[in-house]
């Protein structure tokens, strides 16, 4: 299939059609909402699912050497894309120090629903990918948000923890993040239980999954869309062009890395969405423990409303042909 | 029946922080506090609705305490310098109470 | 089947018996309840599921003029009907203007919920109905919020809309209510995504659809006992009258329009339990912003209370069994 | 702590009709407002719950504005003109904070 | 805006005596009372929190009650009689409303 | 297999393994948390789906004399077994009259998802068991609180209950209770419906049941281990011995009537479970009308986090293992 086939048929997902229909109901301010407790249940439901079938993977497969090195390349990524993104931002747009740290922590982590949508994309090509990616994304979390905060601190330590918590207690602050534990959790449970556990759960969390997640990416749409219109206008063209050139950015690395690490097409494809995924779950939390004084309309906004979508739309489609380039 | 009267601080403050405030709160050693779910609001910050969010971000709570007079501004103090920080805003208003002894 | 067999067996259906729990759970106060954010959540996972499939039977059979026609019938009804249900409570009842057009509103429009009970007898009895109907059902919506506007506001142009808000703003908050939106959305998305994008996400709206429907009408039985509780004495006996032969006034109409329609028998069932269900879902709303002045109590326990457990055991059979006389 | 004394108008409300009353709180220009849910009650019209309800016909909602008292009256009459139309009550009490400026 | 002072009651009470107190105030004939959910809290009984509660126990609601002055005592004594034998606080605290003939 | 195999099996099992994670997550005070309107959905869900099996099960094999006597000796053991621990706790612990006898309630009535637990690894085994015994589990809830009234009545009656509730009207409160009216309710639409009822809604009752049941266990775990954390230090280790010993107690006498009443293996699994296992969804809310002087910190945490992680991991394994030897 060529890209433009792939990219095609992606557009008329039911997945990419219910995140616009989401985008599109709140921009014509419509009433229809997600209950708040619908939402994170959804969402935990869905971590839960895709951590759930990595740890079965990896019991299936083994550990074995790669996967202690992709995720060790994870990390690296994790921590290195905010410090690239940082100076973008500080070049291209009028963003303040911690407002830049904050924006760039959201690419450096990750977007489990984006790695997910991929994950479908992936699987429709029929491709396989290696289970541990699902650790591999667990692990991408939270090095970006040490990765920001020191850059924040480094350029304004007066309003950066001015109040003095140390890096340990916000971290711990942010490590215990639920999303973050469920996930980690769910893997473990998968890996211990392996087969004999994924067949008792398998109509929870294989045979519903993709409506779900069509049920969740609404609901994306809906917060994006009402983000958008709400918070468009702190958006300027040089950011907005960040939330889609960047990803770009981050892919290529990690294009280079996967080729490195040797990942079949289909892990490679994943492995490059995660790094040009933006985190708009974990992340966004942490950032008003960590840096308060960031403006949370602005990485919320360009997180969701631009980055996400574009991923969803035309990124992921791209990195899963460029991955059939380098890999395989 | 007779009453005491006493004062409600009432905290509205960014959902993510209400760990940090209710830490402090017992760090201060006030008698007890309430929390109350926020659905949505205004403010300078902009427009914000806690609908389909899949987490604690962009959400607000609000906590009250109920303190005897003597203890506002102990109370008040250290709790304005957290919520300075974060998006939220604090009020105080008069009330009574029964069992004065308990606040 | 006869009628007779056919409304037994009905009756002793999970679905009419979750129902019964949920009134007689209400009756004797028992604390059970659905919290409302599941509620919302069910209600926006049977739109959601209804809509899609709908749009998948007509990407099968494509469009043709019985769809336009059909859909022309549905509005033209949804129109008339509030229309004569105006003029009968005027003649039979003592509700003033504005609550007899509000209660007349609710008649014309449609309950989605009482339309996939009744597709899933039409299915119990072997049958097929067209897709498009769907589509219809959407359609009759809102047309009758706008007659008994124009009802109320001839009748009683100081308390109806004396804030002067023009029909067109009204009609937009109305039409973006979110149960249209998702169910006109979803039906578009099966519409394009066909049966690829239904065997993606089958596993989540079509496997465990009625088990989910149960615990919807437990809830519905749940609401409309608390309804007959609390406002039970705001009926007179007129009323309750009203609430039960009405529905078959509307089915005989729509019982003509559907034989001038050429449907086929399951089809014809389905249209004809359109026209007599009554909203108690999107009409309340509606009514709360068009006629605030007329009495909710009154239309939401008329129409759930009365009207829905009526069509729920005895309309739907009868229904059907109409349409097998008039048409196949 | 120096405060500032302020009003507290609260406006609890019909659902349905709660983005008619904050757009017309934007139309006010009112500094912010903040929405609480509302779970159940009764009055003239009977007692409600939310429970179970699919959707936002027979719930309320809770608004509440600070504001000064000099602005009170301005916004106070055209929010009673819209309530008065719907289910709903207002009330205003007495309210200190901290930054006055910002109400 | 011509405006009469009442009083406002607060019950926060465990919500399994939820219904007790309703059915108390409806023997009590007051006009209205309004239901507000809360979400967690702290107090001599110790922390609780709603979160993943499946049943009513452990969780509270607070029941709020408009009446005038004259009224407070006949409603407020039967009230702190049955809240005192659950967990629960009751305050009282000054409101002005609109239609003074409404509660 | 062994006992030593299946206690172990069992301890890696999903829902084991979930609970676990639900209480690891508590104590490093993760914010991971199941939305209560969830937690209260997926409650709804077990009890529904648990009765609805277990009546289709009874249309299936009839009623026999057999229900009658176990259900008459469910009624007894729920009696008994509170007088006996009101008893033990008295000589063992310093609880006072009033919250004996509020510790003692929760023991002589069941823990629906024990039960479910129980279920599910008697299927494990291979094994079937009697449905009707959903509806021993069913009577078994109320008479403890009864007899829990009873002691703490004529041991405390300045404090218990001193403003005169009559016995009625606190049986009325309590015997209305949603968990049991959904669990009665649905019990008797599987009865009326059979096989053709379980038909329509086993994609949603049976299929996602184990996995749905692991989400309720990770919640589980997060309040007790919520518990234990601000609970704990309210139990001294008489009570937390009792918390262990006890369910050891009642089993044993269970058995007993187990092996005289005949009860198939699985059945006499179950039956043991039921009478070790001890409530903590109807029985607190009861304990907080019927007893609102016993603390509750004290019986919510012995029941969940004590005793039910005993049953879960090691207890039902035991009596299965007991089942074995005594019945069949
Ligand atoms: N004048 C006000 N009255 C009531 N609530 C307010 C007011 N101003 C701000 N708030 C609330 O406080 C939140 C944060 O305010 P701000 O920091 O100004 O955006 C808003 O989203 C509102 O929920
Ligand atoms: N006296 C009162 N005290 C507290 N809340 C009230 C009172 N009267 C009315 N309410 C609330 O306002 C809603 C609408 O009142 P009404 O229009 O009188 O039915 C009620 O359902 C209650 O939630
Ligand atoms: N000083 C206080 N301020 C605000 N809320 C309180 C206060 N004391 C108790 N509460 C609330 O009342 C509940 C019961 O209090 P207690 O009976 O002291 O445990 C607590 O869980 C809090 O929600
Ligand atoms: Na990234
Ligand atoms: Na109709
Ligand atoms: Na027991």
């Amino acid at each position: 299939m060529s890209i433009v086939d792939l990219a095609v048929q992606n557009l008329v997902s039911p997945m990419v059609l219910f995140f616009a229909l989401g985008v599109t109901a709140a921009l014509v301010r419509s009433d229809l909402s997600v209950p708040e407790a619908a939402a994170k249940f959804l969402a935990l439901y869905l971590m839960l699912a895709i951590g759930f079938k990595g740890g079965t993977e990896v019991s299936k497969s083994g550990l074995d050497a790669a996967m202690g090195l992709t995720i060790l390349a994870g990390i690296a990524l994790s921590f290195a894309i905010p410090m690239i993104g940082y100076t973008l931002l500080r070049l291209t747009t009028r963003l303040g120090a911690v407002d830049a740290a904050a924006v760039s922590a959201h690419y450096g982590s990750i977007s489990i629903v984006t790695f997910v949508a991929a994950t479908e994309i992936v699987r429709g090509l029929g491709l396989t990918f290696e289970g541990y990616l699902i650790a591999v994304a667990a692990v991408m979390e939270t090095p970006a948000i040490v990765a920001a905060l020191l850059l924040a601190r480094r350029a304004a330590p007066r309003e950066a923890g001015s109040q003095g918590e140390s890096m340990g207690a916000l971290l711990r602050e942010v490590g215990t993040n639920g999303s973050i534990v469920i996930l980690v959790g769910a893997f473990f449970i998968g890996w211990a239980t392996g087969e004999r556990g994924m067949d008792m759960i398998a109509p929870f969390i294989v045979d519903p999954f993709r409506g779900i997640l069509c049920l969740f990416l609404l609901d994306m749409g809906l917060v994006a869309g009402r983000g958008l219109r709400q918070g468009g206008r702190e958006l300027s063209p040089a950011l907005i062009a960040f939330g889609i050139y960047f990803p770009l950015v981050s892919a290529a690395l990690a294009a280079a890395f996967a080729a490195m690490l040797g990942l079949s097409v289909g892990g490679a494809a994943l492995f490059i969405t995660l790094a040009a995924s933006a985190s708009y779950i974990a992340v966004p939390a942490a950032m008003r423990l960590a840096l308060p004084e960031a403006n949370p309309a602005i990485y919320l906004t360009l997180s969701l409303g631009v980055t996400f979508p574009f991923n969803l739309a035309l990124g992921i489609p791209l990195y899963a042909a460029v991955a059939a380039r380098i890999a395989g | 029946m007779e009453m005491h009267s006493k004062k409600r601080i009432e905290i509205l403050l960014e959902a993510p922080a209400q760990k940090r405030l209710t830490d402090l709160l017992d760090r201060l050693d006030v008698n007890g506090y309430t929390v109350l779910p926020v659905i949505g609001g205004k403010g300078h910050h902009g427009v914000w609705s806690r609908e389909g969010l899949p987490s604690a971000a962009g959400t607000m709570v609000s906590v009250s305490v109920i303190a005897s007079e003597e203890r506002l501004d102990e109370v008040l103090r250290p709790v304005f310098e957290l919520v300075r920080r974060h998006i939220g805003i604090v009020t105080v208003s008069d009330v009574m109470v029964i069992r004065g002894d308990r606040f």
